[in-house]
Parts: C-alpha cells; sequence; structure tokens
C-alpha cells in the first residue's frame, strides 16, 4: 500500500474533488455538537477537534431505521439503496469500532443488510490522533492513536502537509483516483510520521488493567461488588447511545390502521423494558442486573462470541455521563487494581 | 442477499380456543407463497417470529410438527400487555400475517433418536412439546425412537390444551400418555397433582432415556430434580428457555443469557448447560 | 481544608458511628478535574472522602425514591435510614418526594448545605476552546484551571455559574435537620425569567422553529428524564406499550411528543434544579420549557414547588376563581 | 394519517373546500348529552368532529391531545361541565388548571392557539354545542391543515 503526501493547501480542493464523486461526511460542528454529518463544500469540516460528540456508528446503523413498510396487508420491501460515500476525519479507536460491528451484523448465518449495504459502500478515512484526551484508554484495549484497523486510509498530520496512507484496496483505489494531487512521500516525512506516532502514544495518560478481565469476570456474576457499582448509575441511555461499539436495538412498528413501516430503534440494555417479556417478568429487573449486563457484554461474552473486547476506549461514556460513573474505575475494581483508599460507590 | 428481517405473509386458516379463559388460542397458518412454504423447513424446538403488521412481531415456538404438511401452527397466549398477543388474538380465520424464521436450534434429534423419550410439559409451555410428541409418532419416524412417555400438566380441566390431540395420542399404543392437574375437579379421571410428584410416580426409566421438561419455571425446577434422582443425566435432560427477543438472530443483543444468545444458541438447552449459565432468566 | 467541607465530613462522621443514619448520600472528587460524583458511603471513615465545593452540580434527591420503593422482588420497602445532603434545589426536590409521599420522613437526616451557586462545566469547557481541564478547583471565589499544556487560567466564578443558580431564589434549603454553616450563601436574586419572556415576545412561528432545532438534538437517551428527581415513575409514559404514547423513533414529532408529555408531568413540581438540562449531552435548552411552566404556575396560581411539604400541589387543588377566559 | 394532507390544487378547481378533522373530548354528563340534544333537536352543526366520550373533563389527559395532533386531528376540543356542575364534585375545577397551563405551553412551544380548545357545555345546552363546533370548526379551518407535531409515517 501507498504512501503519499497531500499538502494542506490542497486539502480543500481534496475534499472537493472527492464531495463531486461521494457523498462526504466529516466532523461539523452543529448546533454546538461535533458531529459527522454530510459536508457540500470544503469549509462545512470542522476545524480543530479531538472527537465528535457522538460515534460514527448512526452512519451504519441510525437511530431509527425502516426496515419496510406496509399497506393493505401488503409487505412493501425497502431496498437499502446507498450512494458510494466518504468518512473523512474519523479517529482511530471509531474505525475500529466499525470492525467491531461487522462481526455482529455479518455473521456466517445472517446478514443484516441495511448495515452491509452501507459498510459496502463506505471509504474511511481517518486520521491519526496526535493529541489523546485525558478520557481515552484505547490503548489499554489493543488499540493505538495511531492505528490503522477498520481505516480504508489513515492520514497523519505532519503540520503542513498529512501523510496519505492507504491502508485497503478501497483506499488504494481512492487514493489513485486522485492522480496529481498527491505527492509521494519522503523518507523525511515518514520519519516526521514516525516522530508523530511516538509522541502520540506518549500522550497516552489514561491506562487501565486489562489482563485477565474477561476471566475474572467469568466469576463475577454473583459478585457483591455489583452491589455497589450500580448505586449512583441513573439508568439513562447516554453510555451505551454514545458507545461506538454498542448496538442493540428495538423493532416496533409505527403504523396507523395497519398502515406504516417496522422500524428498527437504537435501544440499551440499561432500560427497564429493554428484557421485560408480555406476561411483565423482566429477568433484569434493576439497575445492578442492567449494569452487569453492559459490563459482561463488552469485556465478557463479547470476548467468548467474537474474539473481542467491545470497548474501544474513545472515553465518550466517561465525558459524558451525568453522575461521572466512569468505566476505567469499574474495570479497575473488577481487577482488584482500584486505587487504595477510595471506595467506589 | 436475503433480508432476514422480511417476514412472509401468510393466512390464518383456523383459530383453535385452547382454554376456558379463551386467552390461548392456536393459529393455523398457511403461507400465501407456495415456494416459501418448502422454504420454510424446521426441526421441533425451533420458533419463529410472527407478526401482525402495524402492531409488531413477537417469538413463538412451532407448535405444529415438521411432519404436518401444509400448515403452520402457534398457539399464543393473550397478555393485556403484550401488544402482538392482543393484536394476534384480535385476528380472525382469513386474515393476513407475517412469519419469518425458523430460528434457533431445536430439539436435538441426534440424542433423541434412539432413545426411551420422557416428555413433561406445564401449562401453555407444552406447545414445541406437541410438535416434538406428533413428529415421534410419524410413521416415518416412530421406528427411530424407544418408548415414549408424555406427561402433560395443567392447573385445571380447563386449562389443559391440545384436549383434541391429547384424545387421539390416548388411543395409540406407541405412546403412553399421563395427564394431571393441580387438584380434584368433578368429572376429572385421570391423575391429580403437580406434575413433579406425578413424574415421580411414573418413575421412568433413566435407562438409555432422554428427557424433555418445559413450562412455567417452578415446574421446570422440580421436574428436573425428580429427573435426576431418578438418575438421568444433566447432558440428557432438556428444556427451553423464553426471552425477550427482538431480531431473533443473534443481533440486537437482548436475549442472553450469559454468552449465551437464546435465539441463536437456544432456546432448547440442557439442564447441565443451564447449570453453567448464570441464573438470569 | 474549606470550613463547610470539614464540618460536613465531621458531621457525617458522627452520624454513621452514631448509627443514626445507615447510609449517606454526599459528593466525592470524580475521576476527572472538574467534575464530583455522587458517592453512597456506610462506614465513618468513608465520611473523609466527601467534598463540598463549586462541582457539586448534581440533585442527588434523584436517589430517594429507588431507596425506598417497593423491592419488586421481595415487595417490601427497605425500612433503612437514609443521611442525604442537600442544597437548596435538591432541598426543594426533596420536598417534592414528600409532599408526593415518595420518602418517608422520618427515615430522611436532611443535612443542609447553603449553596454558593455550582459551576457548569459546559461554559468552562467553552472557555478552554477544545483544551483538556488537567486540574479545577476554587481558590477564593475563582477558578483555577490547569489546561493540558499546562497554563494556569483564572476564571471569575460569576461567569461560569450553571444558569440554573443565576436565578436561585432558594439558595439556602427550606428544609433540614442539620444545616451546616459556614460561608453563607449566595444571595438570592429575583427571577425575571428573561429568556422565557424572550421567546413569548417572538412570533409563534419562530418559536416553534427554535424548539425543533432544540429537539433536533435530542437522541432519546432519557437522560433528562434519568437525571429528574421528579421523574420517579416506575414505567414511563414513552416506554409504555399499551398504549403506546409516543413512538420511539427520532422522529421529530415523537421526540417532541415525548418532551412534551415530560415536562408538563413536572408542571407545579419542578424547581429549576437544571438537572436535565445538566445531563443532556446533546446540549437540548430544556429549561426554556421547564421555566415556562414554572413563571405560569407562579402567574396562574400564585405557586411555588418545593418551598412547604404542606401546600397542596397547584394541580391538586383549585379555587372558585381561577382563569376561566380561556375556555369557551 | 398517512397521506401527506395539503389540500391539493385540484381540490381546489373543483371548489372542494378542505374539511378539518377536530377530535372532541366530550364529558359524559354534560357536554356529551349536550351534543345528544343537539342532535336530537336537529340543530346543524358541521360535520368535523370526531367525538370521543370521556367520563369528566379531567380524564383528558395532555397526552391524549398531544397523541391526536400527532396522528392527524387539525383541533382538538375538550368540553366539560360548566363551573360548579361537575358530577364527580371538583374534576372540571381540576381540568381547568390543568388545561391553562397546557394552553399557555402549546402556545410557547409554537401550536397555533385555535388547535386546541376548550369549553363548558351543559347537557341543556344544545344550542351552545352547536355554536361551539361552529366556531371551532371556523378557526380551525382558518388556521388550514395542521402541520406541526404531525407524524408522517410514510417518510
Amino acid at each position: 500500500m501507498t504512501e503519499k503526501i497531500l499538502t494542506k493547501d490542497k486539502q480543500k480542493e481534496f475534499l472537493s474533488r472527492l464531495i463531486k464523486v461521494y457523498q462526504v461526511f466529516a466532523p461539523v460542528e452543529k448546533e454546538g455538537n461535533l458531529l459527522f454529518s454530510q459536508i457540500n463544500t470544503p469549509e462545512e469540516l470542522a476545524e480543530e477537534y479531538r472527537n465528535t460528540k457522538l460515534p460514527p456508528k448512526e452512519l451504519f446503523f441510525p437511530h431509527s431505521e425502516a426496515l419496510f413498510r406496509f399497506r393493505k396487508g401488503q409487505v412493501i420491501e425497502e431496498s437499502p439503496n446507498e450512494a458510494e460515500r466518504v468518512i473523512f476525519g474519523m479517529r482511530p479507536c471509531d474505525a475500529k469500532s466499525l470492525t467491531l460491528l461487522d462481526m455482529v451484523f455479518n455473521t456466517e448465518g445472517f446478514k443484516d443488510p441495511y448495515f452491509i449495504a452501507r459498510r459496502e459502500k463506505t471509504t474511511v478515512i481517518s486520521i491519526a490522533c496526535a493529541q489523546p484526551q485525558i478520557t481515552c484508554f484505547c490503548t489499554s484495549f489493543g488499540g493505538s492513536p495511531v492505528s490503522e484497523e477498520g481505516s480504508d486510509i489513515l492520514l497523519f498530520d505532519l503540520g503542513e502537509n498529512y501523510l496519505v496512507k492507504s491502508i485497503t484496496p478501497k483506499g488504494q483505489q481512492l487514493i489513485d483516483s486522485l492522480g496529481g494531487l498527491l505527492t509521494d512521500a519522503q523518507k523525511s516525512d515518514l520519519k516526521k510520521r514516525d516522530e508523530l506516532i511516538k509522541t502520540a502514544l506518549a500522550e497516552m495518560k489514561s491506562e487501565i488493567p486489562t489482563e485477565g478481565l474477561k476471566e475474572k469476570l467469568e466469576g463475577m456474576f454473583d459478585s457483591p461488588i455489583w452491589e455497589k457499582i450500580h448505586l449512583k448509575c441513573l439508568g439513562c441511555g447516554i453510555c451505551t447511545y454514545l458507545c461506538p461499539t454498542c448496538h442493540c436495538f428495538d423493532i416496533v412498528d409505527e403504523a396507523v390502521d395497519s398502515e406504516g413501516k417496522r422500524v428498527r430503534n437504537w435501544d440499551s440494555c440499561m432500560y427497564p423494558q429493554f428484557t421485560i417479556q408480555a406476561s411483565g417478568l423482566n429477568p433484569r429487573l434493576s439497575n445492578k442486573e442492567r449494569l452487569r449486563q453492559r459490563m459482561m457484554h463488552k469485556f465478557n461474552y463479547s470476548v467468548s462470541n467474537y474474539g473481542q473486547t467491545f470497548c474501544v476506549g474513545c472515553g465518550r461514556c466517561i465525558r459524558n455521563c451525568p453522575v461521572n460513573l466512569d468505566i476505567r474505575e469499574i474495570v479497575k475494581l473488577i481487577s482488584g487494581k482500584q486505587e487504595a483508599g477510595r471506595s467506589f460507590q | 442477499m436475503t433480508n432476514p428481517y422480511q417476514p412472509h405473509l401468510a393466512k390464518i386458516t383456523r383459530i383453535i380456543d385452547e382454554n376456558k379463559a379463551r386467552d390461548l388460542k392456536t393459529f393455523e397458518l398457511a403461507f400465501c407463497d407456495s415456494q416459501q412454504a418448502e422454504r420454510f423447513s424446521f426441526v421441533c424446538g425451533q420458533f419463529a417470529q410472527v407478526s401482525v403488521l402495524g402492531a409488531g412481531e413477537a417469538p413463538f415456538g412451532i407448535a405444529s410438527s415438521p411432519t404436518d404438511q401444509g400448515f403452520l401452527q402457534f398457539t399464543v397466549k393473550r397478555y393485556p400487555t403484550g401488544t402482538v398477543t392482543t393484536a394476534l388474538h384480535n385476528c380472525q380465520e382469513g386474515d393476513l400475517i407475517g412469519v419469518r424464521g425458523p430460528y434457533g436450534n431445536g430439539y436435538p434429534m441426534q440424542l433423541l433418536e434412539g432413545s426411551n423419550v420422557m416428555i413433561v410439559g406445564g401449562g401453555f409451555a407444552f406447545t414445541t412439546l406437541k410438535s416434538l410428541t406428533n413428529y415421534i409418532l410419524h410413521p416415518d419416524n416412530r421406528g427411530r425412537f424407544g418408548e415414549l412417555t408424555v406427561l402433560s400438566a395443567a392447573r385445571d380441566p380447563g386449562e389443559m390444551i391440545y384436549k383434541y390431540v391429547l384424545k387421539k395420542w390416548s388411543e395409540r399404543d406407541d405412546i403412553r400418555l399421563i395427564l394431571t392437574i393441580d387438584k380434584e375437579a368433578e368429572g376429572w379421571k385421570e391423575k391429580v397433582g403437580f406434575a413433579a410428584p406425578v413424574l415421580k410416580q411414573i418413575d421412568p426409566s433413566s435407562k438409555n432415556a432422554v428427557a424433555v421438561v418445559c413450562g412455567p419455571a417452578i415446574m421446570i425446577k422440580t421436574c428436573v430434580a425428580v429427573l435426576l434422582e431418578l438418575g438421568f443425566a444433566a447432558d440428557r435432560i432438556l428444556t427451553s428457555l423464553e426471552m425477550r427477543m427482538k431480531c431473533g438472530i443473534g443481533m440486537c443483543g437482548r436475549c442472553n443469557i450469559g454468552d449465551k444468545y437464546v435465539c441463536r444458541d437456544g432456546p432448547v438447552f440442557t439442564y447441565q448447560q443451564l447449570q453453567e449459565m448464570p441464573k438470569e432468566y | 481544608m474549606d470550613e463547610i467541607e470539614s464540618k460536613l465530613r465531621q458531621t457525617a462522621k458522627q452520624l454513621l458511628s452514631e448509627g443514626k443514619v445507615d447510609l449517606l448520600i454526599g459528593y466525592r472528587q470524580g475521576s476527572l478535574p472538574s467534575k464530583t460524583t455522587p458517592c453512597f458511603i456506610t462506614q465513618e471513615q468513608e465520611a473523609a472522602e466527601l467534598v463540598w465545593n463549586s462541582f457539586c452540580t448534581n440533585n442527588l434527591a434523584v436517589y430517594l425514591p429507588g431507596l425506598f420503593r417497593l423491592d419488586p422482588r421481595s415487595k417490601k420497602r427497605e425500612q433503612k435510614k437514609v443521611g442525604i445532603v442537600v442544597k437548596g434545589c435538591d432541598c426543594r426536590s426533596l420536598v417534592g418526594h414528600l409532599k408526593e409521599g415518595q420518602v418517608p420522613r422520618e427515615n430522611l437526616v436532611i443535612i443542609g448545605l447553603p449553596c454558593q451557586g455550582m459551576i457548569d462545566e459546559k461554559k468552562i469547557v467553552a472557555k478552554l476552546e477544545g483544551k483538556e481541564i488537567i486540574k479545577a478547583e476554587e481558590q477564593n471565589g475563582q477558578i483555577l484551571v490547569v489546561d493540558e499544556k499546562g497554563q494556569e487560567i483564572r476564571l471569575a466564578k460569576e461567569d461560569f455559574l450553571r444558569d440554573c443558580c443565576l436565578v436561585c431564589q432558594h439558595p439556602v434549603p427550606p428544609l433540614y435537620d442539620i444545616l451546616i454553616e459556614g460561608k453563607t450563601a449566595r444571595q438570592a436574586v429575583s427571577d425575571e425569567y428573561t429568556e422565557v419572556k424572550e421567546l413569548e415576545e417572538r412570533s409563534i412561528d419562530q418559536r416553534w422553529e427554535f424548539f425543533q432545532r432544540q429537539m433536533s438534538k435530542c437522541i432519546r437517551c432519557y437522560a433528562c428524564r434519568n437525571a429528574c428527581p421528579l421523574c420517579y415513575c416506575p414505567e414511563c409514559f414513552a416506554e409504555q406499550s399499551q398504549p403506546r404514547w409516543v413512538g420511539t423513533t427520532d422522529d421529530p414529532s415523537d421526540i417532541m411528543a415525548f418532551h412534551l408529555g415530560r415536562i408538563f408531568h413536572t408542571a407545579g413540581r419542578c424547581v429549576d434544579c437544571g438537572a436535565c438540562e445538566a445531563a443532556c449531552p446533546m446540549g437540548v435548552e430544556l429549561r426554556k420549557l421547564t421555566r415556562k411552566l414554572i413563571k405560569d404556575v407562579g402567574e396562574l396560581f400564585g405557586y411555588e414547588a418545593g418551598v412547604s411539604a404542606e401546600e397542596p400541589p397547584p394541580l391538586a387543588t383549585y379555587k372558585l376563581d381561577d382563569d376561566d377566559e380561556f375556555i369557551k | 394519517m398517512v397521506e401527506e394532507k395539503q389540500p391539493s390544487s385540484t381540490d381546489r378547481l373543483q371548489g372542494q373546500q378542505w374539511q378539518p378533522k377536530i377530535v372532541a373530548f366530550l364529558c359524559h354528563w354534560c357536554s356529551y348529552a349536550g351534543a345528544d340534544l343537539a342532535g336530537i333537536s336537529r340543530i346543524q352543526y358541521p360535520p368535523n368532529i370526531r367525538v370521543i366520550r370521556v367520563p369528566c373533563s379531567s380524564r383528558v389527559n395532555p397526552l391524549h391531545i398531544i397523541k391526536a395532533l400527532q396522528h392527524g386531528a387539525d383541533g382538538v376540543l375538550v368540553s366539560g361541565c360548566h363551573p360548579g356542575d361537575c358530577h364527580y364534585g371538583s374534576g372540571n375545577y381540576l381540568a381547568r388548571r390543568k388545561f391553562a397551563l397546557l394552553k399557555r405551553f402549546l402556545e410557547f412551544i409554537g401550536i397555533e392557539p385555535g388547535r386546541v380548545q376548550f369549553s363548558w357545555v351543559s347537557a341543556a345546552e344544545g344550542q351552545k354545542f352547536a355554536s361551539v363546533i361552529r366556531e371551532v370548526t371556523e378557526e380551525v379551518r382558518k388556521l388550514g391543515p395542521a402541520r406541526r407535531l404531525v407524524k408522517n409515517l410514510m417518510k
């Protein structure tokens, strides 16, 4: 795969050319929140940013989506017809999350046509992080601020230039289509890139103990720690909705007089209705069981089912939790490595 | 790519009231598309997502047997808080509903074939057990199974479901059928008592036998205790679990018990598997 | 150490050691410099972790109805004694709980703290323009912030207070068992409802457009509801399936219907503690709606929520000469 | 309520006036009886209302009104007994407080004042019932089809 240079004065031209061919999504400041939105001009792209408020999952698995419509007793199939898209400016943690979502929605047995169609038609251009936030802990779960996982192209911000590295054939194809806009990277550029990688890794301030986490959790279903951890949890859905890997959904009919649509909506294991049965029986009655499920799902069950921890360490749940229930502290508690002299509750 | 969320339309050809309280009905369906009818091949113990367009969908065990040609059956209990069960109960013969599936693992035929089979069912959980019993009793299959004993338990005679089927079974000599109700009732000539003590009375031999138990949680618990006492091995006691489900295909993330998804890895589990799973059901 | 903070720890320690409370809800330092976090302590040595500073924004009363709810498994109600640290607004929420029979008064030990106004972390974050806060503390009425570059920034506390603190009428809790005295509370200011009036003066189309834009941010995570001390319904109308009052989609109509339904349910009960807006990860300006109701409840019924546990709730009583003008 | 509800140009060409749909929540004891009386007395009023009988005006939850607007009502009317006449003693007094707040609140978020209306109509007021319906229908007609808060299911 190739390594090229995009000078920053050509960044706008770069985006303009992409916009001509693709639907381009990029971080945009929208009503005070930095979100991935479709851009029609390069100027819409946010100038400097760490990461978006919402993860990119909504571009593949939107909050609400019609699976099909029905009218007069007939099912009207929706064909997931998406345009070719580019997502520009994703962070490596979020790019990795896409590979985790692939494991859920694209299985040997069943294929989710909506998610897969969008994935296939999307080229992901990520930008390596030079300045991780204090809530970033991607390295604790095998990620890195400069990881290539999940990206088709990875950019390194070298100051005046971007080093553009193609990761996949899809990314290479996009780079090839840009012709003379990019120039070949020189040795000095690669050296700068290596320095950037070094500083980025050194900048990672947050590291949590994750060794043997799954094995510990296997024996902790009835552990008294769950009695403590959930106490301050409000049971809202912020942590799950802002999580790039949380993918639980609900399927409901939206209809009047049996005309309408079957819709898939985001759902959260933190909600009481998540597991309630028609008979009224609910196996996860309180926040205790729900929070345990969330932790177990991320750090234990997912490892059994997919061989992967479903946490990429983006820190969104930490920054946005209304009661500062920090997932890193929970992991520390599970690992028995919580700071001395501090009760968790 | 086939769309797993797409329901296939089926016509309700018959509705049978199953109990006195009239909150249990069996819906007999025929797919509108005959090709779909052929594609829908299932094993006993699997379930399907049944939907009333406009009300939503919910998972129900398939009550008919794979040997039943040309129709599918689901037995549904109506709950006042259940949107889909209420909508289904409001349906009439001739109405169109949606079906997608089949899903889940079903009963392990490899284990059951060549064994004596003890089936214990309580209340309306008898649905997939009816499927299994009819499958075993079918002339094409009967020879592949050993002795068949079926115990059906209900609260009272009015709650005993599938009476018309039980009657047919009782007339055969290749099945031992025992019916029981919780308390004495006028005109009741069969057994009286909870499933577990009656099971103990029956005293089925555990030799080369497999037991299948479905019913309310407390019934499963007590019956499994009796079976273990009788020498049934934990991996030769089967049950079928219920959890809230949405997708049925292991994606929506809610029906898991530990790392097992009831929709994908179940709903049929051995008692041994259950012991290894967290008690969250 | 701050005088109030040490008195608070002392009080908590004593209550726990004397067995006057089994559980005490207060604040401790959070995992991020500019955040405190609610804590539930049961041991007297844990009292040393309690903090009291300008970052104690959470309304702790939110936890009370859940602590005393009938346990769905055992069908029993907790009988423990609970101590709770409250500011003026938290206390007024608690008065609402008492009035609505959610919390038994005899099981509570209310530790009142005179409030000097709390910091709105979002305002500091905005001021830092993307730089991370690695240290934040209060020093002589100023907030000292250190950013990730090591730069020290001093901020006048007054400019970074939460909006609800700027119009607070009751910095001192109206009800308490123990009042921790020390610094005087923030002066109550008269609330002119400026931002509500400004909206009222706009055209109806402009208002619709304004609120549609606000609602377009909502992701339906229900944090506003779950952070609200008065949203304690065991089953929320927003999630009921029989009947289904509102859809669970992100359709603008459903989003607006959810907020209308929820916020109207707090009419005559909302104390403007600001918990909903603080919890919202997307910055929906929910107080524009809640404060409209507070203003109207005051104007129409002369009622202020959370001040007296005896006064009947305004929507559970009436006067013969209530406004009749709007009825044909 | 699936189709777009705008008056089409062909409607106008054919001179057919758009007809508003109005959901009327009538209290069983007074307003519903008033509607009955209007019917028995053969008093003409516009056929635009869809009546939902409720035990008392205070039974009407703001969610009923919001849901009606979401699913295609162009207007909502809640009508109960006159003050002092409530079958249950004070239901209509309580309703009056609730609706005074709600009416202001809905206007505040941008719902036109004419969309949601309230009236007191007694069992003896067949005439008044008819005139209230005439007034409300006219006011809603002037506002045109409801567009705010409407949920479009086919979108």
